[in-house]
């Protein structure tokens, strides 16, 4: 058993056109850099894209925009570029806008094998449009079926030879539940271990959710949105 | 009238002891500025963090570290990250007890649209459909009137809607308003301003008992 | 804001007879050993109590038992204690035995705001009498509800003033599940720390769903079943 | 015929690289002495870890550390704890690549009884609902017949179910058999047993095609 390939080249070798991938992420906190880098090298097309943001125009999944290798995006908030808005209002590309903790929930149910949910995110709204509603407890929910993706993309902190994950911070956000709900499930992460280093207690996807895992390189983290305060002087 | 830190300062009046808080983009983010004395609330951003701080200091940004709004923030101790699902797992089992947010437009029965404008790009809905279909308490922080001068306390909204039946309150530059089985029930009117103005610039069912008492905060 | 107690009795101080409680725990591993304790001093009856299992008779469980405080268990595996074998038989208690997955997830459930959830297991058993089976992707599934606990007293290796826990190896179990879905939360910790000593990436049950932790005292934390493999003689 | 290390030792031959095991208590248990070399496995224990390790030396026992069995046991490197929503979570989803369990009964058609005897003492399912109804993999290790001297491998069971279906291979002290949609198919005899001696300890439909080959590990 080896899950660890040299580079994202390499991990993602055999995905196909017309994929169904989930990428994590949150805005460009915690995305596969490198994964999506490999992905733009390797021309894949026709992907369907399950992500919480469509990256900006020159970064993130925006980068696969500009090369037109998205069919689908399903997401919760997209449009901070313009070429995603062009290929949208042009029919290039086929967007499907669910609410944030719905489209969460959907990947913990398929890495929970849960084939529905209830949320009641969306009753009374235009997401409930065709879809089963039901009521527990006074209270309507709409019932919302587990992803099924064909690979996922994860960026974490530290990962171990065993596909064990750490993320940081916010940069956790939805990559365990991706993680979880991959079929073959790929990991790129700051510093790959061997197996014993990270703390068998405090590991956030184990392994047997993780099937190849690479150490990545040249992390740049972009900002989206720079905003600090100002050090008070030197009294 | 209000500017934007009044309202937020007046909205900073809602704020309990030991409330877990989230904070919506826009005029919410500014409440935390005018936390009372006191006071301690924990703010949930949903990106999987209780307990946000400050801005960083500049040369301290941590791309790692963002809010909802993709802000790079700090975290206070005691803070915990986590992943989206159970940040919308707790917001769902209303373990959050406020969620402060804006608004397009608020219906009298208390539906609110604030996600997409027909004919306009649509950007998305976010987390605030979850938001609004799971917290016990949601305040709306907006202007009394859209850009056009067109109320935006309406008898039903017009825009598509983000949740239905879910908006407890209301403040805005002029008034504060409960959202009651009966309409929109005037509160306060903001220094200055009078109930008249109040009345003429909400298009849905106002309620008005009694004398109406200028804002304090 | 103050989560603090000193001790069990001021954290139990208001339950009441018939109160629905969760208690943490698997066999005896991760039990609250001081909440059960002061439970048993304070004499609460007619309780319903969601647990894995029911302890053995003179420990964990078994002493609310002894004390006939106990009207209804629901466990997925029981009866590792005589008096309780005796209770069931003379029909003092009711016990409910639901799949040990099922009652993990219903616990999760009502945590995260999900009214009911669909699991396979049961599914042709008399687990499944009367409940809603539905299929999804010709596989059948059961309906189970979420959990509706008035308490849950749940055991955490390392707590802070926020709440925030930490639980150690396999004596995480159901607890942080249960912390989650108790109205009221009461958390007993090994160490209690101040707010900021815990690593803000490592909490396993954040601080919201926790309304009251006390450094629990005397934890004997038995072993069910010692197995030992024989040390090699030094060569 | 096989004692109970030996069908431990044949069902350790059902291990693949790289699969992700669970065995339930008793035989199953065992498995884990015979794990062939160059393959690894990695054990998961339902009560909330994967990479079960072996019993700790005497004097290094931890409480905090059990299996599904309660049993003090330890963690190899690279193991992971977790809760037990988490847990029955990656069996549900097919994660696990391989359940050992024994039984009481097994019917012809995959159904499997194991947890409850009416008129005795119920002491409950535990996890092996769980695991039954959704593990892709489940093979069951147990004695060909009862104390009694009865077949537990039936036209249908007698005793109320675990679960329906599931189980595809039987490993006894006897035999190794495959449940197919028309039976039980013998695959191997236990060394100087004869085909005679399972057909006549087998009540549930036994399909025998061609030369039966002494089993081999």
């Amino acid at each position: 058993m080896n899950k660890i390939f040299k580079n994202a080249a390499e991990a993602l070798n055999d995905i196909h056109d017309g994929a169904i991938i989930m990428l994590g992420g949150f805005g460009l906190c915690g995305i596969p850099e490198n994964c999506i880098a490999a992905m733009v090298l390797k021309g894949t097309k026709e992907l369907t894209c399950i992500a919480n943001n469509a990256g900006i125009d020159d970064f993130g999944i925006g980068l696969l925009l500009q090369k037109r290798q998205v069919k689908k995006m399903i997401s919760s908030y997209v449009g901070e570029n313009a070429e995603f808005e062009r290929q949208l209002l042009s029919g290039e590309l086929e967007v499907e806008l669910i609410p944030q903790g719905t489209l969460a929930t959907r990947c913990m149910a398929a890495g929970y094998g849960m084939p529905a949910i209830f949320t009641p995110a969306g009753v009374g709204t235009e997401v409930a449009i065709g879809k089963e509603i039901r009521t527990f407890n006074n209270k309507e929910y709409l019932l919302e079926y587990a992803f099924d993706a064909d690979f996922a993309f994860v960026k974490a902190w530290k990962g171990d030879t065993e596909g064990n994950l750490i993320y940081k911070e916010t940069a956790r956000n939805f990559n365990p539940l991706m993680a979880m709900a991959g079929k073959i499930t790929i990991a790129e992460v700051e510093e790959l271990v061997s197996a014993g280093e990270l703390d068998a207690n405090q590991i956030h996807t184990p392994g047997i959710y993780v099937h190849r895992i690479f150490k990545g390189i040249n992390y740049e983290k972009r900002i989206e949105q720079r905003t600090v305060r100002a050090r008070l002087p030197n009294p | 009238m209000l500017n934007k830190n009044q309202i937020a300062q007046r909205l900073a009046k809602e704020l309990k002891d030991g409330f877990y808080v989230n904070l919506g983009i826009g005029i919410p983010t500014l409440v935390a500025n005018y936390i009372p004395e006191g006071i301690k609330v924990v703010l949930q951003s949903e990106n999987g963090l209780l307990g946000m701080g400050a801005f960083p200091f500049e040369g301290e940004e941590d791309p790692d570290l963002i809010n909802a709004g993709k802000q790079t923030i700090t975290s206070v101790p005691g803070s915990s990250f986590f992943d989206s699902a159970m940040s919308f797992g707790m917001i769902r089992a209303g373990k959050v007890d406020l969620t402060i947010l804006g608004a397009m437009e608020v219906s009298e029965k208390g539906d609110i649209a604030n996600w997409k404008i027909p004919g306009k790009m649509v950007k998305g809905m976010g987390g605030a459909m979850d938001l609004v279909a799971s917290a016990k308490n949601i305040i709306v922080a907006m202007m009394h009137s859209n850009p056009k001068g067109e109320s935006k306390l309406l008898p039903r909204c017009v825009l598509p809607l983000t949740g239905i039946g879910c908006v407890k309150k209301i403040v805005t530059e002029l008034a504060v308003l409960d959202v009651t089985k009966e309409g929109f029930k005037l509160l306060e009117r903001a220094p200055g301003v009078s109930v008249e103005e109040i009345v003429a610039k909400t298009a849905g069912k106002l309620i008005i008992e009694g004398e109406i008492p200028e804002m304090e905060w």
